[in-house]
Formats: C-alpha cells, structure tokens, sequence
C-alpha cells in the first residue's frame, strides 16, 4: 500500500512547538587549563613549549600533538598582531548584533588566541593588540576572564 | 577494488514536512536497492550510516537506524563523519572480507534543527573558544576566509563567481532546491553578513537522504554491467586547534594525496575529468580546487573567471550545483558529491552531463573542523 | 622505530586526578559552565502523524504486512522484516498484557521520586504477540503489578488530548 | 550454542592482525582532566608498552559514545589531537554502549584491509561534564515521540530486561548478585579501579532502591576515563615482539529500534554478533574453545544475560556457573576478571580498558595479579549498547 498523508494540515512535528534538550555541562579546565587561568587570576599568561621539538602552543597544553612529549610551561606577554578579521552582524539565533572578532597570532608563540576586538577604529590585518583583563574580583576561570583585545 | 552497485536518493529540499527521518532513509534505500537489484534481507553484509548526534537530537542516533535499511540484526554501525568516510569504511570492510555488499547512508534533516546556531556552536572547544563570543558560528568560517584571501590575494570577484555558476548549473538539476540565475554584479551587492563573507555566499540547509550499494569488486562483476569504481578513497585530519589549523585545507590535500596514490593518478589536473567539491562556503570551492591540485593557487582566481571550471569548461567543477544550489547537507555533504560523479559517470545526468571517465568527490566535516574526505571514482 | 617491549604488568600506572563533587560545585578548579540552547522539531512523517492523530480521537492505529502477516504495533510504513511497504491500517484495542514492569524511584536526573512510578512494556490486544509499547501502569499497587496481568488504557478526557503518547494516562488493571 | 557451518564470506583478508600494546587511564567519577588529556595520558601508556612512537602511527580511530557526556557536538573532532589523530587519517564510531568493543573491531580493518599497517584505537568518555546528571543525558536516546513525553530514566530499560530474564528463566535476585560481589573483589586488583570493594550478596539486595528489581549496587557508576590499544600487521609485530595477540574473529550486529517488540529475556542481537565472530575464528563449541572472558556488565544481570549471548552457557544456566564458582579468576571459565564495569567503573565507551585491553593482558600474560589461574589461549570481549540492540564481539588468540 503506498498511500500517503495529502492534508498538509494532518502532517505533524513533535514536540510542536519544539523540544529542548534539558541538559547543562561543567567544562574543567583541565591541567593545562587550569595553570593558565590561575595565572591570569594575577595578570600573567603562559604559553607551552614542547621539549622535543620546540613548539610554542597557545592556547597552553601539556603535551604536543605532533610528537607526543611532555611541555613546559612559560610566560608570554599576550600581546600579538591580527591576522585575521571578521565582523559579525548575526548572532547565534541569526538576530543582529555587530562585534569585530579576530585571529590573533600571539608574540613570542607558535600559536593564536580568537578573541573579541574592541576600542578600535578600523581593524586591519597585521595591526598590533593586546588583552584587557577583568578585574581579578570579577574573574570566573574561564576564557571570558579576558573581557577582549585592544590596539596597542 | 570494490564498485558502487547502486545508488539511490530523497530529496533535496529545503525542507521535508511529510517524511520522518526515518522515512527519508527508506525512500534513498528503497532506490538504491533496486538501482542495484538486491535484497537487503538477503544479500547485505554489512550497514553502514554516517551521523552525528546533535545533528539529530538524539544522545545515540545508531539507534534509529536498521529498520528502515532492511539492517535489523545484521552488522550495522554508524560513522561519526561524513558520507564520504562512510564509503571508505565501506571499502575496508570489504578489502578486509568482512563483507561482500556494503549499503552506506548519509542523510540530513536539518530542517528538525530549530537553533542551528546553537548546535555548531557546541562543537567548539569549551576552554578556549566557546565563551569568546555569541557570534554565529560562521564568524569561524569567515575568519578562515579572511586568512586565506590575504594570504594569496582572492578576489571577491572570484568568490561570487563561485556562487554565480554553481547557482547557475542548479537549475538543470532537479533535486537542487537553490538553483538561479544570478550575475556577479548582483552577488557582489549581497550584504556582508560576516565581512568578508556576504551572505550569498553561505550554503543554505537543505534535507535529503543517500544510499550507496558498494560490491567487492567480484560481485560488482556478478551482479551489473555498470559498475563505477572507487578507484581510490582518503580522509585526512589536521587538527582540532585552531592555533595549529593550517586554514589552507590542507586536510583536502592530505586526503587527496591519499586517494590519488590508490587510484595512481599522479598530474590530477590533468588526469581527472570531473570534480564535485565542497563548497558551503563560496571560498571553500577555491580553497579545496587548490588542495586538490586542480589548480595552482595563484591562478586559480583567474580560471574562475576565464570558466575553466563552468559546466562546458576544461575541468567541470560542482556541476550538480554544489552546496550553494543543493544547499548543506550536513554530514550527507560527500554523498551528494559522490552521487553527481556516478551519475555523470555512468552517463546518466541528462542536461547536464558531461563527457568523463574519472570523477574526484571531496567534503569537509564543517565548522569548527580541520578534517576531510576524498573518493576517485572512474569507470 | 623503537623496539623493544618493556616486561610490565598492565596497566603499569594509573594516570587522572580524581574531583569530589564540591571540587565542582564550589568552584575550587577552574572551569566553564554552557547551558545551550539546543531545540528540536521532529517531523513525524507518515506513519507517526498518522498515530498521533488516532491518539487523539482516543484510538491506538497499527498496521498490517501480508507477507508475514504480522500487526505492526507502533506502525511504520515498511515491514522492517519483509523491507517492503505495509499493506494498511488496523486498529488495535486500548487494552493489553503486561510483558515486564518496573518499580521506578528515580526520575531522568536520577533525583528521587516521593512516590515511585511503575512503568511497564504493555503488548497490545489486537496487534502480532510481542507488539508492545513502553508505558505508565496506575490504579494498581506496585505490589500488586505481575508479568501477565491485563490492563486497559486511562485516556485523558476529549477535550485535554493533543496528540501525544501522554494522551493516555496510564494503564489500569482491567480486571477489579 | 550451534555455529553455522562456514558458507558465504569467506572473510579472504590482506593481512592479518596483531595486538601489542594497550593502555587506560584511571576511571573516577569525576576527573579534573579534559577529555583530550585523557585521550593523551591512555596513549602514551599503549604506545610505551609497545615500544613505538606517535610517529609510527599511521592510522587513527576513535570510538566515543554520546556527544551529550562531554557536551561537545562532533565530539570526535574535538578529541582529535589528544587522541594522536593530529595530522593522520582519524575516524570515529560509534555503536552506542557497544563502541567499547566496536572501535578495535574497527580497528580490526583498518589493518586487514591492507590500508594501515599500525593502527591506534582510542576510546575516551568523560561522563562528569554532563549535568545536572550523567544519566540525564539517557533522556534523549528515547524514541522522541514514543517515549520520551513519559519521562523515562536509563534504568527503566534495564530493569525491565532484568525483570523479564528472570521471570523466563526462574532466576533469583541473590543469584544475580553474586555476580556484583565476585566483580567488585575482583577489581580490588586493578590499579585503575573506580568502586572495588569486598561485599556480600545481603549488601546488594539490602542497597538503595533505583528502578526495582535494580539496585544500587547492581549498578556500575558513571565515570571519566579513556583506554587505548595498537593494532599492527603481521611484519610490524615481528618487529616488536615475539607474542603478540591476535585478533582471530570480529562480528557485530544491530537489532530492531523498536526495542518493545522484541522479547527481552535473551540477546539475540550479542548472539548474531558471536556467531559471526566464532564462524571467522573457527570456534565451534565456545564454552570449551574460549579459556576467559569479558561480556559487557554495567549492570549485574547483564554479564549472565551476555555469557548466555556468547553461547559460553546455556539459557539460563549462567547463574548456575557464577553460584558454582566456574567464573571466578581461578575457575574454569574466568569471566570479568578485571572486574569489569561494575568494579572498574563504567566509561561507557572507555570500557575498551576493561573489556579489550583486558583481554589482551591476560593473553599476553601481563594482567598481573589479576592473572587467571588457568593457561589460556583464546579469550573473547563483548559489549552491548543502544536500546538493548547492539552486539559487538571480539575474539583474540595468542597462537595464530
């Protein structure tokens, strides 16, 4: 029997008006997560050095992927140049909003940091920026205890 | 070498009111299966989907898969990945002799996705990235192209010829819901929705299911005068970092690498005929021709003008209309791919065929992935 | 290549750093904390939408495969045995059989429950043996409630229904 | 158990494969690592015990259960650096609750197809990031239509399965307990062990009520944990060791979503997936032919429910075996002598550690204390996952 539902008013989605998924997660920060934002709790930032071959990471971990070795940790200045740029006008639920986000490749690392610009007048590629900070009182130990990136 | 014995789709559409997930399997199935003349109950070794969980809605989606593939208590897994990784397992299983037919699945119902935003974005990683911003997560997408087109200096020209073609070759396509006929003028007029990527320029979601019946290359013998080869199959991953991503594709160059050492093609720009890539994003296109070596980096904007990759050009790129006309697929992205090679291979793509003998299907695991897949296929 | 495998009993170390639950809950480690907002619509196709709208109207609908003659009971527009399309629709009784239960004193986020719930596999009457759907049992002490016993369908009244498997309250003993 | 004569597939493979080196990290409720970390800490330990380097490997896979633990979509894309997918052909799959066994069998062809020479299986789950409780992410491996709108709890499932095993086959509480008591002591050995404890029969029948006839103590816990092994092609095991384990039979299968339309009290989806398996391996009688194994046990019941599966007993009889003493570590058939999941912990995937690793250990004779006390030959390790659908079996030898 191939007969189908013709009365588009009789064809049904479920839950109708949609369901969510009732569900909250807890991310720990991990060991290499959890060295660099007690650090950044007193102003510091710190990168990983691989003791094999030499890569600068950051963000920080405590292994390299490539060759599989052990790190160490070092500091850095978190200032870096912009390498690139977008300028988001649709936020997640496609609404408007405007924020310059960029790509950041950090001085003195291998690495980068993807984080919000603000204060600047034209973002341009290769323009230098660094971190502006919460106030330690304000800090979560999460990525937003960095509140954005300004020129320098 | 194993060959695809059958092939069968549903869809594609913007949207699927009358059919359940479900339904839209067993209608691509019900088609693949008498493309190829066999019996599921019978002659089926082994299942094979390719699905991610929150594309779904589901915390296990290998659940809702074997009734409507004729797989109830027969091997059936699923891959956590694209159609095109699908196919490759599909090939092991079978060089390994743990199956003679092989049935590969892919399908999307991203219309049932109401907060689509949301569901990218929770495939970030949670430490450093997640928080950042409550940005669309095409701002990721848009930072890539930001990269890319300073570092070999793109044009945006270039980028909304990508989107004028393949809209373009979409409307000879019968299944491709995105189809028009657009110029360059009027894309370079679509607004920057995430400089510099306009919004023309991102692939719309689309619902379509695809099945593939692959055979061990005895039975592809056995049971058709037809069969298209998978010459040769790659998948490749770069990282999951962003700090350490090339943001060049090369996933797609790795991947093809592979491929073309199975299948023993050494000078691709000159040895394959067609090439179906993936293009959810316009830029995407010039990034994975590049990674495919179908074009060097630095002309590759120049050949998109000239028409080198046009419908009735020198090497037919995205001739089904790619996603841009077809729209996202999700992970049955490389299923469509591979499905317009073997139709064009076999010759039966009607308006829009074109004269080849080996085809290259490529997909990219979408944001926020450094990973991908490359199938030859040849007859 | 490395060669060389080192004489070891397996695992040889035991590698992680075990957290109490207040490690969590009071913030002593760093972490992020997501609640997204992830939303779903299911199309309920053919076979589904059809179901609904029967639960509705205070009827369960199931359907029929000729081939191997079996009443599908939740329907589906295939025989997933036979692969085939099935060949129309039956209507099954709201009474059936207990084929297994369970006494319930946890809810979904394993927080306990002031009152347990019973909940059963019902096979249904009228449908092939097995048929069955997962539901709520009521008017009945868990006691009580044995693999076997027969019960009928509590429906919501009329004008309540929506066209969902909660439309059916719960299933009470049908005999007493 | 009858096996079917070998017809059809005649599994003609390009090679064949070996085991040589596996590891895990700790299994804990809650562990301060991130999922890549794990990933990293179980690799590394396989990678030392097999004497290679990260560079050696050419092939990754991954097997993860559901992205709703770690609350990451695509979560295998996540994992990927942690895990030495880093710049490498990386695929992850996924069975459900059976990936533990699934991700070796796909591993499995990944070398017997000729693609990859070693091959790197991974496994990582970290339950605790799931809140406001881990198995508050079972909500939503429900029929959305069906059965979710009642609520229901992950336990529900098991404890009718459990209930309708014992009504079928006349079984007893206490019998099923005893399976508890031997897994938990024997976990007592393993240095990666979660709840191992000395307890008695009275302890699980007198524990907290969860969805009856379960208990608490029939339960195995939730928690974090990743597990790794190598699988490598005959000519590379030459290299590196002179016993390597290999991997003699694979088979899996998938029943019918519509998981109340089957009658639960025995798993013929475990039994299809074994047949499979012993028609490639050549075993005919396997409660003779195999000297120890790993069925999946993250509930008690379930360990007697798959050894019946496995045909290592008969329907109903495997209680008779556990009263009997035939499955402890010094009896004739040790079963779960890692101590399993309800022991060990239960990772969901990353049960692998405890199931396939565990096997090759006792293989290899490198299980330490917890060696059985018989020779042994061919062991076999099976897990279970989805809605009481998936059956994914693992057969592997020390002699080729």
């Amino acid at each position: 029997m191939i007969e189908k539902i013709v009365d588009p008013e009789k064809m049904r989605h479920f839950p109708p008006k949609g369901g969510k998924i009732e569900l909250y997660w807890v991310y720990t920060s991990g060991r290499a997560g959890e060295e660099f934002f007690r650090k950044l709790r007193e102003g510091k930032f710190i990168a990983a050095k691989c003791k094999k071959c030499g890569h600068r990471y950051f963000p920080p971990r405590i292994y390299c992927e490539f060759d599989f070795s052990e790190t160490e940790f070092y500091e850095i200045t978190g200032e870096g140049c912009v390498e690139a740029f977008t300028v988001a006008t649709l936020d997640l639920n496609e609404e408007p909003m405007e924020e310059v986000i960029a790509m950041i490749k950090l001085d003195n690392t291998d690495g980068r940091i993807i984080h919000v610009i603000k204060d600047a007048k034209d973002v341009c590629i290769g323009m230098k920026v660094k971190p502006v900070l919460r106030r330690p009182e304000e800090m979560k130990g999460n990525i937003s205890d960095i509140a954005y990136y300004k020129p320098v | 070498m194993p060959a695809i014995v059958g092939v069968g789709y549903s869809g594609f559409n913007a949207n699927t009111p009358d059919l359940s997930w479900k339904e839209i399997m067993y209608e691509a199935a019900v088609r693949a299966y008498e493309d190829a003349g066999i019996d599921p109950r019978k002659d089926v070794d082994s299942f094979i989907t390719c699905a991610e969980d929150f594309y779904e809605g589901f915390a296990i989606f290998d659940e809702f898969v074997p009734d409507q593939l004729g797989a109830v208590l027969k091997p059936t897994c699923t891959v956590c990945a694209d159609f095109l990784y699908g196919l490759a397992t599909a090939y092991m299983q079978i060089e390994s002799g743990l199956a003679e037919i092989a049935v590969v699945e892919a399908h999307s119902k991203a219309s049932d996705i109401k907060t689509f935003g949301e569901v990218i974005r929770h495939a970030m990683d949670p430490i450093w990235l997640k928080g950042v911003t409550n940005a669309h997560p095409y701002y990721l997408a848009a930072l890539e192209m930001s990269y890319y087109m300073n570092k070999y200096c793109i044009t945006q020209e270039a980028i909304a010829e990508v989107v004028v073609k393949n809209k373009r070759n979409a409307l000879l396509n019968d299944s491709a819901p995105y189809g028009a006929k657009l110029t360059v003028e009027y894309a370079l007029k679509s607004p920057f929705v995430f400089y510099p990527m306009r919004k023309i320029e991102i692939a719309e979601r689309a619902d379509g299911a695809i099945v593939f019946v692959v055979a061990s290359d005895e039975m592809a013998r056995k049971i058709t005068d037809s069969p298209v080869w998978i010459k040769g199959v790659g998948w490749w991953s770069e990282t999951s970092n962003y700090d350490t991503m090339s943001f060049e594709a090369r996933y797609a160059y790795k991947s093809a690498k592979m491929a073309y050492r199975m299948a023993g093609i050494e000078n691709p720009s000159k040895e394959i005929d067609i090439a179906e890539v993936d293009d959810r994003f316009a830029f995407k296109e010039i990034q994975h021709i590049v990674a495919l070596q179908l074009a060097g980096k630095y002309d590759v904007c120049d050949l998109m003008s000239e028409g080198y990759f046009a419908r009735n050009g020198s090497l037919p790129v995205n001739v089904s209309g790619g996603n841009l006309g077809v729209g996202n697929l999700l992970e049955a992205t490389g299923g469509q791919k591979a499905l317009e090679i073997v139709i064009q291979l076999r010759g039966e793509a009607g308006r829009r065929q074109v004269d080849c003998e080996i085809g290259v299907a490529q997909a990219w695991r979408y944001i926020p992935t450094a990973s991908g897949a490359v199938a030859v296929f040849g007859v | 290549m490395a060669v060389g495998r080192k004489k070891i009993s397996c695992p040889p170390y035991a590698e992680g750093t075990a957290l109490s639950e207040r490690d969590i809950s009071e913030r002593r480690v760093t972490l992020f904390e997501d609640h997204p907002n992830l939303v779903y619509s299911w199309t309920a196709g053919q076979a589904m939408s059809r179901f609904l709208n029967e639960l509705k109207n205070g009827k369960l609908i199931a359907t029929k495969c000729e081939k191997c003659g079996r009443i599908i009971f939740p329907p589906r527009i295939y025989c997933e045995l036979c692969y085939k399309p099935i060949d129309g629709w039956v209507y099954v009784k709201d009474t059936g059989t207990v084929q297994t239960f369970s006494i319930s004193y946890i809810d979904p986020d394993a927080r306990p429950l002031e009152k347990p719930v019973i909940v059963a596999v019902i096979a249904v009457d009228g449908a092939s043996p097995n048929m069955g759907i997962m539901h709520v049992l009521g008017e009945v002490e868990p006691e009580k409630v044995y693999i076997g016993m027969r019960v009928k369908a509590v429906w919501k009244p009329e004008n309540e229904r929506e066209g969902a498997i909660t439309d059916i309250k719960y299933w009470k003993p049908l005999e007493g | 158990m009858e096996v079917e004569i070998v017809k059809g597939l005649k599994f003609h493979k390009k090679q064949d494969v070996a085991i040589v080196g596996a590891g895990m990290t700790t299994f804990k409720r809650r562990l301060l690592e991130t999922g890549k970390e794990l990933s990293y800490f179980a690799v590394k330990q396989a990678l030392e015990e097999a004497g290679l380097d990260i560079k050696d490997i050419e092939m990754v896979v991954m097997g993860s259960a559901p992205d709703a633990f770690d609350g990451t979509a695509l979560k295998g894309e996540y994992l990927l650096d942690g895990a030495g997918g880093s710049d490498r052909p990386y695929l992850r799959v996924f069975v459900g609750g059976g990936t533990g066994v699934f991700a070796p069998i796909a591993g499995y062809w990944h070398v017997a197809s000729g693609l990859a020479d070693v091959c790197l299986v991974v496994c990582e789950e970290k339950m605790s990031c799931c809140h406001p409780h881990p198995q508050s992410a079972f909500k939503y491996i429900w029929d959305p239509i069906l059965d979710r709108p009642l609520k229901p709890n992950l336990i529900w499932i098991f404890a009718l399965e459990m209930r309708r095993y014992m009504h079928v086959n006349n079984i007893k509480h206490e019998d099923i307990a005893l399976v508890s008591v031997k897994n938990k002591a024997n976990a007592l050995d393993h240095p990666c062990a979660q709840v191992a404890e000395k307890i008695t029969v009275e302890d699980v029948l007198n524990s907290e009520p969860m969805a009856l006839p379960v208990r608490k103590l029939d339960v195995s816990p939730p928690s974090d944990g990743a597990a790794a092994l190598i699988m490598v092609a005959p000519h590379i095991a030459r290299q590196l060791t002179d016993e390597p384990v290999w991997v003699t039979g694979v088979g899996w299968a998938l029943d019918t979503t519509h998981w109340t339309n089957r009658d639960l009290y025995f798993p013929r989806y475990v039994a299809e997936a074994a047949k499979m398996a012993y028609r490639m391996a050549h075993i005919t009688d396997p409660r003779k032919q195999i000297d120890v194994a790993e069925p999946y046990d993250p509930f008690d019941y379930k360990e007697l429910h798959h050894m019946e599966g496995l045909g290592l007993a008969k329907k109903g009889e495997a209680p008779i075996l556990t009263r009997e003493g035939v499955t402890a570590r010094d009896g004739d058939l040790p079963v779960c002598p890692s101590g399993g999941l309800l022991g060990v912990g239960n990772p969901i995937s990353a049960a692998m550690g405890v199931k396939a690793c565990e096997i090759y250990w006792q293989l290899a004779y490198r299980a330490g204390k917890r060696q059985v006390a018989k020779e042994v030959t061919t062991g076999v390790c099976q897990a279970w996952g989805d809605l009481m659908q998936v059956g994914t079996v693992m057969v592997m030898s020390n002699k080729r």
